[in-house]
């Protein structure tokens, strides 16, 4: 049996992670091939309904990365975002979704090593977590006639 | 409640407010429901006993009760937060509207202003600080609240009677019914369904005053406070923010510090 | 002259296994944290006929919540379209009110008037329904006032109603009603002399409907009425989604980059964005315009055009309404007004 | 309907080894929209280029992805080679296949499913993309420049000399900055303020230049051509256009036992002062925390004192404003003081001081005059040891990185003293001799062999005082790393050069981005090394990383040049990727509902009200609208709007959903 490839979809901004994970490249640091890395400019644009629709698409689990605090190119665009992030993971942790699968992550332009090591142990942890099957059954379920109440 | 209609006879007679948005008696004798009032020798149409809980402001951003001209609201504890909350979102002004306020035990309340306002609703509890469903839900494991909540939204009909009746659902146009790109699964299915609650209970982060109209409304009974309500927690256990106590609050998500919660990123 | 049986009060449960052994889903009211709803149970302990109304219609059987239409693929530069092949669940509704029977046909009016609806065509021809008498109403109740009664049969299959005794009087009304005795031959026994409406609460009609849908066309334009009485609605759709009758659907298509999915969800015309143009017009702006469009629609156009009021005065969506719109109150204003 | 071409670009063998571009451009063909999917060897070369125009051309695209490096890399290069075949270039988008992909990933199936990924992303993507047009915002030709030393000078002067306004910021009551602390310079000793101060003079007096001197930035607004800063001036407690520099009060002042900055320590200065006597403005200021009469409210010598009558008790900050277009921060560095160094004893050892305290030392105005003597006792110091390489290069203590000028500064120190005290023995300890430069080389080897410096290779462990002498045990690595311990009587360290005090909060006001160490951040190492990523904003000097004066003279220079390059337009362009608030029909006009929760999330505060008014006047309702002149694009307030009523040009909802749904 072959083993279970975690599907992971990823939002970086565009001055700090992206950037970072381009110095990853740089530095031919190797890592998993399971990530699609979508950029954004910032992390305060990253819509919370977005990691709900990569979940819908089928992701195990989603890296959600930008600047340190105090690095955002826009100033406080980070700082939105964690509070975003504060509130968005206590509600789906609150609705029972296991957080584990949403990774939040400081990488700086600087910190390709740092970017590879997240994708690396993010694709680990959601290799071992496995398929994330709770939203598929409901993704399935989507096509069912209710029928009843 | 005597005090009550004179009042609202008093203002109407005036000409203070053109109407009186109250509560009057509903089609048995367990329900109150909105009444309108317009004339000042209709104010003794109004009540105010346990029966009336319906937060009333939820009218007051409606296109046909604006048009009537400036109203005076009958508002309960959680009403009166939403009147502050509505100011905070600029969609009240001070002078916009007269308060009846009713006190928790059913006494009207001189408020003349939103200072007033902001300090009698200080010395109002809310739910969610005691609410021990909360408690519950959350000594659970993550793999039952997750079929907890899945049971419940496998109920929900959308048919947006909590949107419907929450006063801070102002919004011309529902996210839900954007369709370029369409956010949200539409269908009432599960997972839409999960879709939808978490979506609304984070576009109301930062600003629920929990006055519990969303689940008391919800023909199939899902307790949707619960979601609002653990945030309101949050934002004050992280943030320190409350919403619904300050005519002039920051919305908790427009707002941050640089030390705010990050433990859960690396 | 229907045929009449006598179901002893033991014997039940005993019918619901013959049923599910004869190959149907049983749906029948069934508490649900509080709420009574229309659910499928495996035997007699999950059935709760003790409500005056489930909170929700059994609508869903015939006309789900949600349901899948029309598939697609997208092929290299193609869109591949498949009609969704469905088999239709052969269903027993069981302990459905007289009010809720009677509303399958008036929603097969809309399925079955221009063009057949497959989708509900077989569900509905895969559907049995065992009615069941009221034995109590409340103030919401006004069957009798749309043309039904506490004891009507006209909308079941087979239809039971509760004797003193606690034994069931059975009317076959159908040939699927005499499918289901078949199951269980041995159950029902004769009937004797029963008088049914003295077992039937007491539901004295409240207006004269011919007198309304008289009225109706002249009061479309009649906006103070209308804007008055929609004053307290709060513009959601749960009359529309409770009641039994309500058709009116949504089309949402569900679409990844590899396909799609084209479903059928419910609607209501009490929404806003029911009838906005794509242009920003809205013909209903107002919350008056839509309730007036509720009331003509079920009370004018329907038995206008198919022949039925598309109400059967189970009081549902009055019961519901979180602002406490009473349509039987709204309806007798209607008659009254001048 | 769209047309999009699909370019994948094999980047050599960058690309081609490790991802199968042949298989990639074969299976985005198959993509809806997609019309040309074709792949080449180098796409950024001209006929790579020119197979794209040739593509928009003949094929009438709508719309370009081009498969190659990273879009931070080669973006601004399809786009102008789409705009130049009549694309407009915001509809060209670059899927990165070499940094996010070939060089991080094995030659395997998975990696080349990723690349396609990738693409359909792009290309999804850019189906919804729409035409965008640059916006066009007037620059104000003023520059700022923060910070004093010989970098801001220059940059000064060669901005002011080309013909624009500059504000000057510096820190100090004096600019100078640690220039003027340098006896004399390598690699020609030629006397380090003989050929600051007519520049810092001449910064004074440029008709061009407003001087700040013991002002700090307090606030930056804005945007590139268009910032607005806040300045606070300290107190002086002098009024300036009075005071006529005479040091009366200075001389007069009766406290006189603080330690002098400029002399790093190593002399006293009076509580009213001017730093230095070439001080440049040569007025004093009063060290308000050191004042006896701010302290305790008696004294008022230099009041009495004064001819002029310009002291100024009761002065306030002042804070004064200016319309900037560009911002050059120049603000330097400082070195590492003894106390950082536990092994060389914590800073407790008079005798072992910073290269900084020796170049006061040797200075002609220094608190010695330029005569050796040693801090302890005054004594000549017979036997002196140099460390290089103290605390730089040195992961253990935080410090990576080669602090660069220590081998040119210590190998002068040594000759210097060497000048100074003929019958000195000098030592340098040295990890490796980086003398790369022009004439450093044979500078260095001066030192060796004309002056006699003794160089040993190896680390210094330890230092102790026995019997009033410093005890330096080390090891000669050369020799096999034999023990040495050397008797010193003076031991100066060629301490680390690290980022000035204040650096992060001075990149958090104005926005750049900085590295671990406080440096700020070029905006590319190699070809935009005096940028930074905020646009408007140039380094220049050591704040961006260790450099000795020539190399922050030229940098500085470069920055001037950018300053003055920007100053050459009257308005500039500014990509239009910004945030929109929508417009609908009526009766609506907006979706937006006016609650302007996302005011305050603005970093910009560039979301402003404005009011819809019907035909008659009346108003309709109050929207959000963004100021396309203030917005930077983060996109904060869209994620925000619950309604979606506000927009990202660039990354709309529409695009950026339409990437998630096609993963």
């Amino acid at each position: 049996m072959s083993e279970f490839e975690p599907k992971i979809t990823a939002f970086v901004c565009n001055w700090c992670t992206y950037a970072g994970a381009d110095l990853t490249g740089t530095s031919r640091i190797k890592y998993a091939t399971n990530v699609r890395a979508i950029r954004l400019p910032c992390t305060g644009r990253i819509d919370f309904m977005l990691v709900l629709k990569a979940f819908a698409q089928g992701a195990d689990g989603v890296i959600i990365s930008g600047c340190h605090p105090g690095d955002c190119h826009y100033t406080a665009g980070n700082y939105h975002a964690r509070r975003r992030w504060v509130l968005f993971r206590s509600l789906l942790g609150f609705v029972g979704v296991d957080t584990r699968r949403i990774k939040f992550a400081w990488v700086s332009a600087a910190e390709g090593a740092k970017w590879a090591d997240l994708v690396n142990e993010t694709v680990a942890e959601i290799r071992q977590l496995g398929p994330f099957k709770q939203y598929q059954e409901l993704l399935a379920l989507r096509h069912q006639p209710i029928e009843v109440a | 409640m005597e005090e009550l209609r004179a009042k609202a006879k008093e203002l109407l007679a005036a000409g203070t407010v053109k109407v009186v948005v109250g509560y009057g008696e509903g089609s048995d004798k367990y329900r109150a429901r909105a009444v309108f009032v317009r004339k000042a020798e209709q104010a003794d149409k109004l009540i105010c006993d346990a029966r009336c809980q319906q937060n009333l402001a939820v009218y007051l951003t409606r296109s046909e009760v604006k048009a009537m001209g400036k109203p005076a609201v009958v508002a309960r504890p959680p009403a009166m937060r939403t009147l502050l909350q509505l100011a905070a979102e600029r969609q009240l002004a001070p002078g916009d509207v007269v308060v009846l306020g009713i006190s928790a035990d059913g006494k009207l309340l001189d408020l003349p202003d939103f200072k007033a306002i902001e300090s009698y609703v200080a010395t109002v509890p809310m739910d969610w600080e005691s609410n021990p469903e909360l408690a519950r839900l959350e000594a659970m494991s993550s793999e039952e609240r997750w079929a907890y909540w899945k049971e419940q939204f496998s109920h929900c009909i959308k048919c947006y009677a909590c949107r419907s009746s929450c006063p801070l659902c102002y919004c011309s146009r529902c996210t839900v019914e954007c369709n370029q790109p369409q956010w949200i699964f539409a269908a009432p299915h599960t997972l839409g369904n999960l879709e939808w609650h978490v979506m609304r209970a984070m576009h109301l982060a930062g600003r629920c005053i929990d006055c519990g109209s969303c689940s008391d409304a919800c023909p199939v009974g899902i307790p949707l406070n619960l979601l609002t309500q653990m945030l309101a927690r949050e934002v004050k256990s992280d943030f320190d923010q409350v919403a619904g106590l300050s005519a002039d609050s920051e919305y908790a998500l427009s707002s941050f510090k640089p030390d705010d919660k990050e433990d859960f990123i690396r | 002259m229907m045929e009449t049986r006598i179901l002893k009060k033991q014997a039940l449960g005993t019918l619901l296994e013959r049923i599910r052994g004869g190959g149907f889903r049983v749906l029948a009211p069934s508490k649900n944290d509080g709420h009574v709803v229309f659910k499928e149970v495996a035997t007699l302990a999950d059935v709760d006929c003790e409500a005056i109304q489930t909170t929700l219609s059994p609508k869903a059987a015939v006309f789900p919540r949600c349901e899948e239409l029309v598939n697609y693929t997208f092929t290299a530069k193609n869109v591949r379209i498949e009609d969704h092949e469905f088999q239709a669940t052969p269903t027993v509704l069981f302990g459905v009110r007289p009010c809720d029977a009677r509303s399958l046909a008036i929603l097969n009016s809309v399925f079955a008037w221009d063009v057949k609806d497959v989708f509900f065509q077989k569900r509905l021809e895969a559907t049995t329904v065992i009615g069941m008498s009221c034995t109590k109403a409340d103030d919401y109740c006004f069957c009798t006032s749309v043309g039904g009664s506490p004891g009507d049969t006209s909308g079941s299959d087979l239809s039971l109603t509760l004797l003193g005794c606690g034994d069931y009087l059975a009317e076959i009304v159908t040939e699927k009603g005499r499918r289901i005795v078949s199951l269980a031959e041995d159950l029902f026994g004769p009937a004797g002399k029963v008088n049914k409406e003295e077992l039937l609460p007491k539901i004295p009609a409240k207006f004269d409907v011919k007198e309304l849908t008289g009225k109706l066309p002249d009061m479309f334009t009649r906006n103070e009425i209308w804007a008055e009485q929609a004053m307290r609605c709060i513009g959601c759709s749960t009359c529309a989604f409770v009641c039994p009758c309500c058709a009116c659907f949504d089309i949402q298509d569900e679409a990844s980059r590899q396909g799609g999915t084209r479903l059928r969800c419910w609607d209501s015309c009490g929404h806003g964005q029911f009838t906005l143009h794509a242009s920003g017009h809205n013909p209903r702006h107002s919350q008056g315009d839509r309730w007036r469009q509720r009331i003509m629609h079920k009370f004018s156009y329907f038995p206008d055009r198919l022949g039925y009021i598309a109400c059967v005065g189970c009081g549902r969506c009055s019961r519901s309404c979180p602002a406490d719109m009473n349509l039987l109150e709204h309806l007798e204003s209607l008659v009254e007004a001048k | 309907m769209s047309r999009i071409g699909v370019f994948v670009c094999h980047c050599g063998e960058n690309i081609g080894a490790t991802v199968d571009c042949a298989a990639v451009a074969k299976s985005c063909g198959d993509l809806p929209g997609v019309v040309v999917s074709t792949d080449y060897k180098y796409m950024c070369s001209d006929p790579g280029q020119n197979m794209i125009k040739e593509a928009i051309r003949d094929q009438k695209l709508t719309g370009v992805v081009v498969a190659a490096c990273s879009p931070r890399m080669h973006e601004p290069t399809f786009r102008r080679a789409c705009a130049e075949a009549g694309l407009n270039p915001f509809l060209c988008e670059m899927a990165n296949l070499r940094e996010h992909c070939s060089w991080v990933h094995e030659r395997t199936p998975e990696t080349t499913d990723k690349a396609i990924d990738l693409v359909r992303v792009m290309a999804e993507k850019v189906r919804r993309n729409r035409p965008l047009y640059p916006i066009k915002v007037p620059v104000t030709k003023t520059a700022l420049v923060l910070g004093g030393g010989i970098a801001g000078i220059q940059a000064a002067l060669d901005i002011a000399n080309a013909g624009h306004k500059v504000v000057m910021v510096e820190r100090e009551p004096s600019i100078g900055g640690h220039m003027a602390q340098l006896s004399e310079t390598f690699p020609t000793l030629d006397c380090s303020q003989c050929i600051l101060t007519p520049r810092m003079v001449e910064a004074a007096r440029h008709p061009n230049i407003t001087l700040y001197t013991y002002s700090e930035l307090e606030s930056v607004e804005g945007f590139i051509g268009n910032f607005k800063v806040r300045i606070r001036k300290k107190a002086r407690s002098v009024d300036e256009k009075l005071c006529t520099g005479c040091g009366l009060c200075t001389q007069k002042c009766p406290n006189k036992r603080i330690p002098c900055e400029f002399n790093a320590q190593l002399g006293l200065r009076s509580a009213i002062y001017v730093p230095f006597p070439q001080a440049v403005p040569n007025k004093p200021v009063i060290d308000r925390e050191r004042c006896t009469f701010f302290l305790k409210g008696k004294c008022k010598v230099c009041e009495k004192v004064c001819p002029t009558k310009a002291i100024r008790y009761d002065q306030q900050d002042e804070i004064v404003e200016h319309d900037i277009g560009a911002i050059v921060a120049a603000t330097g560095y400082e070195v590492k003081g003894t106390d950082f160094f536990p092994e060389y004893g914590y800073g407790k050892y008079k005798d072992v001081i910073t290269g900084l305290q020796f170049e006061r030392l040797a200075s002609a105005s220094g608190p010695t005059q330029g005569v050796m003597k040693r801090p302890s006792d005054g004594k000549t110091p017979e036997t002196v040891v140099f460390i290089a390489c103290a605390g730089s290069r040195d992961p253990a203590k935080g410090i990576d990185y080669c602090s660069k000028i220590c081998c040119m500064y210590t190998a002068k120190h040594a000759m210097l003293y060497k000048h100074k005290v003929h019958s000195g023995k000098a030592y340098v300890f040295y990890m490796d001799i980086r003398a790369g430069g022009k004439m450093y080389e044979e500078f260095v080897r001066r030192a060796i062999e004309e002056d006699g410096v003794k160089y040993v290779r190896g680390r210094v462990a330890r230092i102790y005082e026995e019997d009033g002498q410093l005890i330096v045990k080390g090891a000669d690595t050369l020799l096999g790393g034999e023990p040495l311990e050397i008797k010193a009587d003076m031991v100066v360290l060629a301490s680390a050069m690290v980022a000035s005090p204040g650096a992060e909060q001075l990149a958090q006001t104005l926005k750049v981005s900085y590295d671990p160490y406080y440096f700020l951040s070029e905006a590319h190492p190699k070809l935009k090394p005096v940028e930074t990523n905020t646009a408007g904003i140039m380094v220049a000097g050591a704040c961006q990383a260790p450099k000795d004066i020539p190399e922050s003279v030229a940098q500085a220079s470069a920055a001037a040049a950018k300053v003055a390059g920007l100053f050459s337009q009257s308005e500039l362009s500014r990509e239009p990727i910004i945030a929109v608030v929508n417009r609908s029909a009526p009766p609506l006009f907006s979706t937006c509902v006016g609650c302007f929760l996302c005011e305050s999330a603005c970093p910009y505060k560039a979301i402003e009200r404005e009011e819809i008014r019907g035909r008659d006047g009346q108003l309709i309702k109050t929207v959000a609208k963004i100021n396309a002149g203030v917005c930077q694009g983060c996109g904060t307030c869209v994620a925000l709007c619950r309604s979606k009523s506000i927009d990202l040009q660039g990354y709309t909802n529409d695009q950026v959903f339409a990437e998630v749904m096609a993963l």
